[in-house]
């Protein structure tokens, strides 16, 4: 048992590090009433940022590489996600199709550029990616520093860390009161003297930086480069684990934990005796077809914010 | 102010698509490539003759059905991404009686279609079900779907369809959609009779929507859930008929790729991309079948023109999808263009 | 003259109509100024502009004398100005305090907010004018009445001086009315100012000072309450003679149409709400409920169109058991539903009017022919309902979002009666609509009466419900408690009967 | 009108290229359809576009004047790709990569007037050639290789999707290591995506983690993230010996990381020479029209690399190549099929 657990847990972690974050970003997002479907596209332009940043400047940075690409990355995801701001914020668009036209933008630069500047359909590998490490101190703890703190990637506990203060920063401080407040019900907000579009602008910039960072994070622990198929899919399982997870940060993070256990289950299975014998196409769908009981059968109706979605227009009702 | 909204209609979308295909030809110049040239390779890998124009059409008609699928649950208030999902378990259900049913053509052709429209609308009921009696969100659903599409159908050809092959066995001729003659006419484009099936379905979506009371509950119920129980509808019913007739438009764009383009399905290590760009069809049509229509020509001539675009001018084809996903922001944001047009012709009065 | 707030010759438009076209109104400190109009006639716009919400074309405001520019909620939030909106401004799965705090919060060292401070605050303040308010529950647990104080707080917290309330009696039992107006008069006398929007000349004469009537967007004039009486004000207000007594003949009651024996229904929460009630309505006359606001009427309601499943008991229609029937077989059993809340459940606001008109019997011949919708038909069914019950549209191909309240009622009005129901049910059927439109919608009840309908009326308003029924019920707790001729009782003996109190045979209230 | 002009060339020129007994080599075109890997996939397509752009270049053309190459971002585009190098009267047409196979075989039946050749899988026509390799050979010497440097007597196989192509690399490769070492253990498992390497990465966890020290991947972008990990272990214990044996082509840049380089060895595909030699024989007049070419280890189509020096040790080098000379010479017949493999065992 403490065999499996042991190898489960850090691909737990890794897997799910690029989606808590990006459902982070779509929590806040969604909580200030601006629904983000284009979670998908802002990782792959955190992907794309981080890893064409990491072979740049790989030689000026060294060893921080990584670092400074995720803080590319993240600052480039949330510039590029103010398209989304201006288009559904200002311009009261559809924020469906807002985020849909997100995705397939952010693919079309992404690999554009990549043929305009390397001349190819993908990068080559970047040579400074993140590599796991034993977290000082906490991976001496018995048997818990074994399981959670060895071989793991800094960048998981970020993740982890991020999901807590987001938490902090939604429900214990007057920013996250407002935000909230904002995608239930802007215009009491806007009579209380609240910037509702400025509330709306920084959720949805936040939500930028938190998905340019998951998918830079996703490029620099597990792609390695950047193509067309780097990022296929892990943005929508981080929107489903916005939703999954209630529009909470922690929830969320659950959420994304559950899909990592998932998708690792079904290749640890080939060990362990109980799954052995479940066909490989069960194993293979069984993260999608859990979340669907699970949202059919345990959690039943997720509540969205009330005005997510919902252009707010002054004066109107 | 009908009049008025009704120019806007039209405005909007050919405003946001001059617009994005200047954009298009500003990407092109800034990264070092000729726009002319860029946009004449787009126009002849699209409509240069009639091989091209053959496949302009092929392309379109799997993408009226989708955009169809996505506008008419947009509709019913429902969101249903999941046409990816859809079109692929049609495109499946179509191969299979195609390859495993023999019968005269005259029942063998309309057997192969409706069986993928109906795996399509199976595919689009367990979402309706969800949301009618659970309300669960469907959008979440529906990507969970996309992606138990994909896997099961990847399964079912590999154990099933074939031994462990990648690839069906083609179709039987008695249930294809290809035409010689639409070939031979268009020196053998792929060009198939499904165009007059997807069609069809635009009519029949526009004719339900507008002009039945089944479309006059489906709007309703998709405007106001509340009034519409009041008013004694079946509100969990339009939500569920509206998924199923959905993904049965969705069903039927795999049935186009089945039985009309490739006659026979392999396994896809990735999705078709068919049912997201039908949710840009759909905005760009306005969710109205006569919109749709238009939509996925634009669409269908985009895509197919990009193929010639990096022999001919270098271009890659991607500047193509940006290009598109512009013009969907742009309709999208139309209250900006609204906006300048109001201000452009300002001192008129406006009426409101 | 001290004015606490001078608004002169505001001039504010919308695209395509002046909502308000120079119109002055001058607050003295410590009054209460009503603020009067028809619907649409711009009084809510002009208080937002007031609130910084609009801004005006035109006009200056002053705040104490000295002219400010009030360009959003902060300014006039700092200006001493709190609003009280005719649509609750509160966010529904927060809390009280978290409501009230909101825009300006305290805060602790580590940039936490500080709740416990906050609530202690609101607790005083609630304490302070008699709010009676729980900072820690949640907005959505709590009643209308409740989050009207919350809202009441919300503006003392930030220090107003001078209170604005839009309609706010329109939403209240009379009960909360009258703890309103204590409410108010506590407010007065801590030196706050207020301004009152309400259609009821009744309260206008009770609690106001001084009153300025507009008309159609124009300013008509200020007068002092104690110089005139309610007729003078109507006729200001509409621009001509309004008529409060309906005039109506004595009922002819024949055949029981509507009978419901022992119903339980349960609410949302699965608490029983209407607790083994009985009720019989005759056609021919028009039975009001009396009762106040969560008392089970509109779990009754519910029951008799369907909306809701009963737990058990019977309801029958013209003898007919319709109690497990979908919505769609009741109406069609001769049910007419004027709903409560006309945004949610009577119109489908996209639809254009036309459209709204058929909600019910689009399927059914002439409008529908094996399913295919026959939208000539509909729409001259349309304009005959417009022009008979005088709804004020462009057309009917315009959506019913852009009518006013009263012409939407007017219209769903006109739908229902129009089907000529065996039983017509008008839940607070002018709520929120002017004199004028209230005049007409009492004399369209009663018409349908006469023509033999069984009528169910359910209203807070006590006038409403003395002036239109031929007897009364009192609904408490779920039952039928009393069964009165509106002659033989009294507003007095009515209000006590809601609270609780019985009535025993000899007609003697006792606790 | 314009069409029917453009037609009518089309026709001409196809006609000539056929029929031409004296063509010279300029006139002779050869052009190639990728499939969505593209051209640039540091794979088959990138080997089969060197193949062509030295041909090319041997014979005095240069791109788009006698050899081209239509990239495909979508499985729609393959047809429309081959069609417009037919009407642009190039010779000879190749699909690459077994997706292009129905469209290869349509294209042929439609215009039987040009040549076509599909790699990687196998058509009938008379104007097609089918160009496949014995990967099972290649996968075969790599296992060898595997099983002379394991050291804790696990190894392991990752594929892409479960597919009777992948399964004739995962057969050779289990065929080489038990013939060096039938007590050797072989942890198979499938991904069923070629472009998921966080799936890729999870499998490569799990294997390393149970012991596994040498993973053979034959799975496109999946094996991102089998390097990924394979060197992410090397960085944390530069002193653990980790190898991952790459495919289609040499990956040994993809194994770099630091001084040490994870990359074993690789099964190389060379398309490049298949590729070459039927432009050749074309070219000459002698296009093997309906054969169904397989390129091994006797054509020089299939091989392993030696770049890792270090690693590939003079020991495993000699090892492999005996074993290659046994199936030069046909004392060892190598199983393509997970039938043969369990015949090929008992024999054992
Ligand atoms: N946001 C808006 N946009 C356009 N027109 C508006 C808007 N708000 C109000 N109006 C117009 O201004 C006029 C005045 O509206 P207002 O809401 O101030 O009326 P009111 O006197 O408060 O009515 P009621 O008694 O029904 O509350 C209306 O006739 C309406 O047409
Ligand atoms: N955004 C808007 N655009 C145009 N007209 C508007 C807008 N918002 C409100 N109105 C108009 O404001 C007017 C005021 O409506 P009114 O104040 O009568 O409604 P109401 O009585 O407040 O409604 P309720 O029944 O909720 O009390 C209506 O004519 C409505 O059409
Ligand atoms: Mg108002
Ligand atoms: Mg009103």
């Amino acid at each position: 048992m403490f065999d499996i657990l042991q190898s489960i847990i850090p691909t737990v972690l890794f897997y799910s590090a690029p989606l808590i974050l990006t459902a982070l970003g779509g929590v806040f997002s969604e909580r200030s009433g601006v629904v983000n479907i284009g979670l998908e596209g802002l990782m792959v332009m955190g992907a794309f940022v981080g890893i064409v940043f990491n072979l740049t400047f790989a030689d000026v940075f060294g060893v921080w590489t990584p670092w400074v690409s995720l803080i590319a990355a993240t600052v480039i995801g949330a510039l590029f996600s103010l398209i989304h701001a201006v288009a559904s914020i200002t311009f009261y668009a559809n924020q469906v199709v807002s985020g849909v036209a997100i995705n397939m933008l952010a693919l079309g630069i992404g690999v554009y550029l990549t043929k305009v500047w390397y001349d190819k359909g993908q990068t080559d590998m970047v040579n400074q990616p993140f590599y796991t490490t034993d977290i000082p101190v906490l991976s001496n703890i018995p048997l818990i520093g074994t399981l959670f703190f060895e071989g793991v990637y800094v960048t998981s506990y970020l993740a982890i860390i991020l999901a807590f203060v987001a938490w902090y920063v939604l429900y214990q401080t007057p920013f996250g009161l407002r935000l909230r407040a904002v995608g239930e019900h802007p215009m009491a907000a806007d009579t209380n003297g609240i910037k509702v579009e400025r509330m709306r602008y920084i959720a949805v910039l936040l939500s930028g930086a938190l998905g340019g960072l998951g998918g830079s994070v996703f490029a620099l622990t597990i792609a390695s480069n950047f193509s067309h198929s780097t990022i296929v899919g892990q943005g929508f399982m981080s929107l489903a684990a916005v939703i999954f997870g209630k529009w909470h940060p922690l929830g969320a993070m659950g959420a994304a934990l559950f899909f990592g256990l998932a998708q690792s289950l079904s290749v640890v299975s080939a060990g362990v005796p109980v799954l052995e014998n479940i066909p490989q196409i069960i194993l293979l769908i069984a993260p999608y077809l859990l979340t669907i009981l699970a949202l059919a059968g345990f959690i039943g109706r997720a509540d969205a914010p009330r005005a997510n979605g919902v252009p707010y227009i002054k004066g109107s009702r | 102010m009908t009049a008025n909204n009704r120019l806007f209609g039209i405005l909007v979308p050919v405003i946001s698509v001059i617009v994005g295909l200047l954009a298009g030809a500003i990407i092109m110049l800034a990264s070092g490539h000729n726009p002319i040239e860029g946009y004449a390779a787009l126009w002849r890998g699209a409509f240069g003759d009639s091989y091209t124009l053959g496949e302009t059409i092929r392309r379109t008609t799997p993408l009226i059905l989708t955009g169809l699928a996505v506008a008419f649950a947009f509709k019913t208030g429902l969101f249903n991404i999941g046409a990816e999902g859809q079109v692929i378990v049609g495109w499946l259900a179509s191969i299979w009686v195609g390859v495993a049913v023999e019968a005269p053509m005259i029942i063998h052709l309309p057997l192969a279609v409706l069986a993928g429209a109906v795996a399509g609308g199976l595919w689009g009921f367990i979402p309706g079900l969800l949301k009618a009696k659970l309300g669960v969100h469907e959008v979440i659903i529906t990507i969970m779907m996309n992606y138990i599409a994909l896997h099961v159908t990847n399964e079912i050809i590999r154990s099933i369809l074939t031994d462990q092959a990648t690839t069906t066995e083609p179709i039987a001729a008695t249930a294809s959609l290809a035409s010689t003659w639409l070939q031979s006419i268009t020196f053998y484009s792929r060009v198939h009779y499904g165009v007059l099936i997807a069609l069809a379905a635009a009519f029949v979506m526009w004719f339900i929507i507008e002009r039945t009371t089944y479309g006059y509950e489906l709007k309703a119920v998709g405007f106001n859930r509340h009034a519409s129980n009041y008013a004694g509808m079946n509100v969990s019913r339009n939500i569920i008929l509206s998924m199923v007739l959905g993904g049965a438009f969705a069903g039927l764009a795999g049935t186009m790729e089945g039985l009309g383009t490739y006659g026979t399905i392999s396994v896809m290590s990735g999705f078709t991309n068919l049912g997201f760009d039908g949710i840009a069809v759909a905005l760009l049509g306005s969710n109205n079948a006569f919109g749709v229509v238009l939509a996925a020509i634009l669409f269908g001539a985009l895509k197919e023109g990009a193929g010639e675009m990096p022999t001919a001018a270098g271009v890659p084809t991607e500047l193509v999808d940006i290009i598109i996903a512009l013009i969907i922001f742009f309709v999208a944001s139309s209250y900006i263009i609204r906006w300048a047009l109001l201000r452009f012709k300002k001192g008129g009065n406006i009426d409101v | 003259m001290d004015y606490a707030i001078e608004m002169l010759n505001i001039r504010k438009e919308f695209p395509g109509i002046v909502a308000n076209d120079n119109i002055t109104v001058q607050l003295q400190k410590g009054e209460i100024h009503a603020l009067l109009g028809e619907n649409g006639a711009g009084k809510s716009t002009l208080m937002n502009v007031l609130f910084g919400l609009y801004q005006p074309e035109k006009g200056e405001i002053r705040v104490n004398g000295k002219p400010v520019n009030i360009t959003n909620p902060n300014i006039a939030n700092g200006l001493g100005i709190g609003m009280v909106h005719q649509h609750f401004m509160l966010v529904e799965p927060f809390t009280v305090t978290q409501n009230i705090v909101l825009g300006s919060e305290p805060t602790n060292k580590f940039g936490k907010i500080d709740l416990a401070k906050a609530s202690k605050e609101i607790k005083e303040l609630s304490d302070r004018y008699g709010l009676q308010v729980d900072p820690d529950a949640k907005i959505s647990d709590i009643s209308v009445g409740m989050q009207q104080r919350v809202e009441i707080l919300k503006t003392l917290y930030r220090g107003a001086e001078v209170l604005i309330f839009d309609e706010p009696t329109a939403v209240l039992t009379p009960q909360e009315i009258n703890e309103l107006i204590d409410i108010m008069r506590s407010l007065i006398k801590e030196g706050k100012s207020i301004i009152l929007i309400t259609h009821k000349l009744k309260e206008i004469m009770e609690v106001c000072d001084r009153c300025t009537v507009i008309r159609k967007g124009k300013g008509i004039g200020t007068v002092n309450v104690a110089d005139t009486n309610t007729t003078e004000l109507a006729s200001l207000m509409v621009g001509r003679e309004v008529s409060f007594k309906t005039e109506k003949k004595t009922a002819e009651p024949k055949d029981i149409v509507l009978a419901i024996k022992d119903l339980f229904v349960r609410d949302s929460r699965k608490l029983d709400m209407v607790k083994g009630l009985n009720l019989d309505v005759r056609a021919g006359e028009i039975v009001g409920i009396a009762g106040v606001d969560g008392n089970g009427q509109s779990e009754l309601i519910e029951a008799i169109t369907g909306l809701s499943k009963t737990r058990s008991g019977s309801v029958t229609l013209s003898n007919k058991e319709i109690t497990r029937l979908s919505p769609r077989k009741i109406t069609e059993s001769g049910l007419g539903h004027i709903p409560q809340d006309r945004h949610k459940y009577g119109l489908v606001l996209d639809y254009s009017v036309g459209e709204n008109i058929v909600l019910q019997t689009y399927y059914q011949k002439p409008y529908s022919n094996a399913s295919v919708l026959k939208y000539n038909e509909i729409f001259d069914k349309a304009e005959k309902i417009i022009e008979e019950y005088d709804v004020r549209t462009p057309s009917v191909y315009t959506k019913a979002r852009a009518l006013s309240g009263g012409n939407q009622q007017k219209a769903i009005i006109g739908r229902e009666v129009d089907r000529s129901p065996k039983l017509l049910i008008a839940a607070q059927p002018t709520r929120g609509l002017d004199v004028g439109a209230i005049e007409f919608i009492h004399r369209k009840l009663i018409e349908e009466r006469d023509k033999g309908s069984a009528i169910l009326l359910v209203s807070f308003e006590l006038d409403e419900i003395m002036n239109v029924s031929d007897r009364i019920a009192v609904m408490f707790d779920g039952k039928i408690v009393a069964d009165v001729k509106p002659e033989d009782t009294n507003e007095q003996e009515l209000g006590l009967l809601m609270a609780g109190s019985q009535v025993d045979k000899a007609g003697v209230i006792s606790e | 009108d314009e069409d029917g002009a453009e037609d009518n060339t089309a026709t001409e020129g196809n006609e000539e290229g056929t029929s031409g007994e004296d063509a010279t080599s300029t006139d002779y075109s050869v052009a190639m359809v990728t499939d969505v890997g593209g051209v640039d996939d540091k794979s088959f397509n990138q080997s089969a576009w060197e193949g062509i752009q030295a041909w090319g270049e041997e014979h005095g053309l240069s791109q788009g004047e006698g050899f081209d190459y239509a990239q495909s971002t979508d499985k729609a585009d393959y047809m429309p790709n081959l069609t417009r190098f037919v009407r642009d009267e190039y010779n000879l047409v190749y699909g690459i990569g077994f997706e292009l196979k129905e469209d290869i075989q349509k294209a042929a039946e439609q215009y039987p007037d040009t040549n076509f050749a599909i790699v990687d899988d196998t058509v009938e026509a008379d104007n097609a050639v089918s160009i496949t390799f014995k990967e099972h050979q290649g996968s075969f010497l790599v296992g060898v290789a595997a099983a002379m440097k394991t050291t804790t007597n696990k190894v392991g196989f990752v594929g892409g999707v479960d597919s009777p192509l992948i399964k004739k690399f995962e057969s050779g490769f289990i065929a080489g290591v038990k013939s060096v070492n039938p007590d050797i253990e072989v942890d198979v498992q499938y991904a069923e995506s070629f472009a998921d390497a966080a799936k890729g990465k999870l499998i490569a966890t799990n294997m390393y983690d149970s012991g596994v020290d040498v993973i053979y991947h034959a799975s496109g972008a999946t094996g991102n993230g089998v390097f990924n990990q394979a060197k992410d272990i090397k960085q944390n214990d530069p002193e653990r010996e980790i190898w991952v044996i790459g495919v289609d082509r040499d990956q040994h840049d993809e194994g770099t990381i630091g001084d040490h380089n994870v990359t074993l060895t690789s099964m190389v595909k060379r398309v490049d020479v298949a590729v070459q030699d039927v432009a050749n024989r074309g070219m000459n007049g002698e296009f093997p029209g309906g054969e169904k070419l397989e390129y091994g280890l006797e054509q020089d189509g299939i091989d392993f690399a030696k770049t890792n020096e270090e690693a590939m040790t003079g020991e495993i080098i000699t090892a492999v190549d005996e074993y290659k000379e046994k199936i030069l010479s046909g004392e060892i017949e190598v199983p393509s099929t997970i039938e043969d493999l369990e015949a090929f065992e008992e024999s054992l």
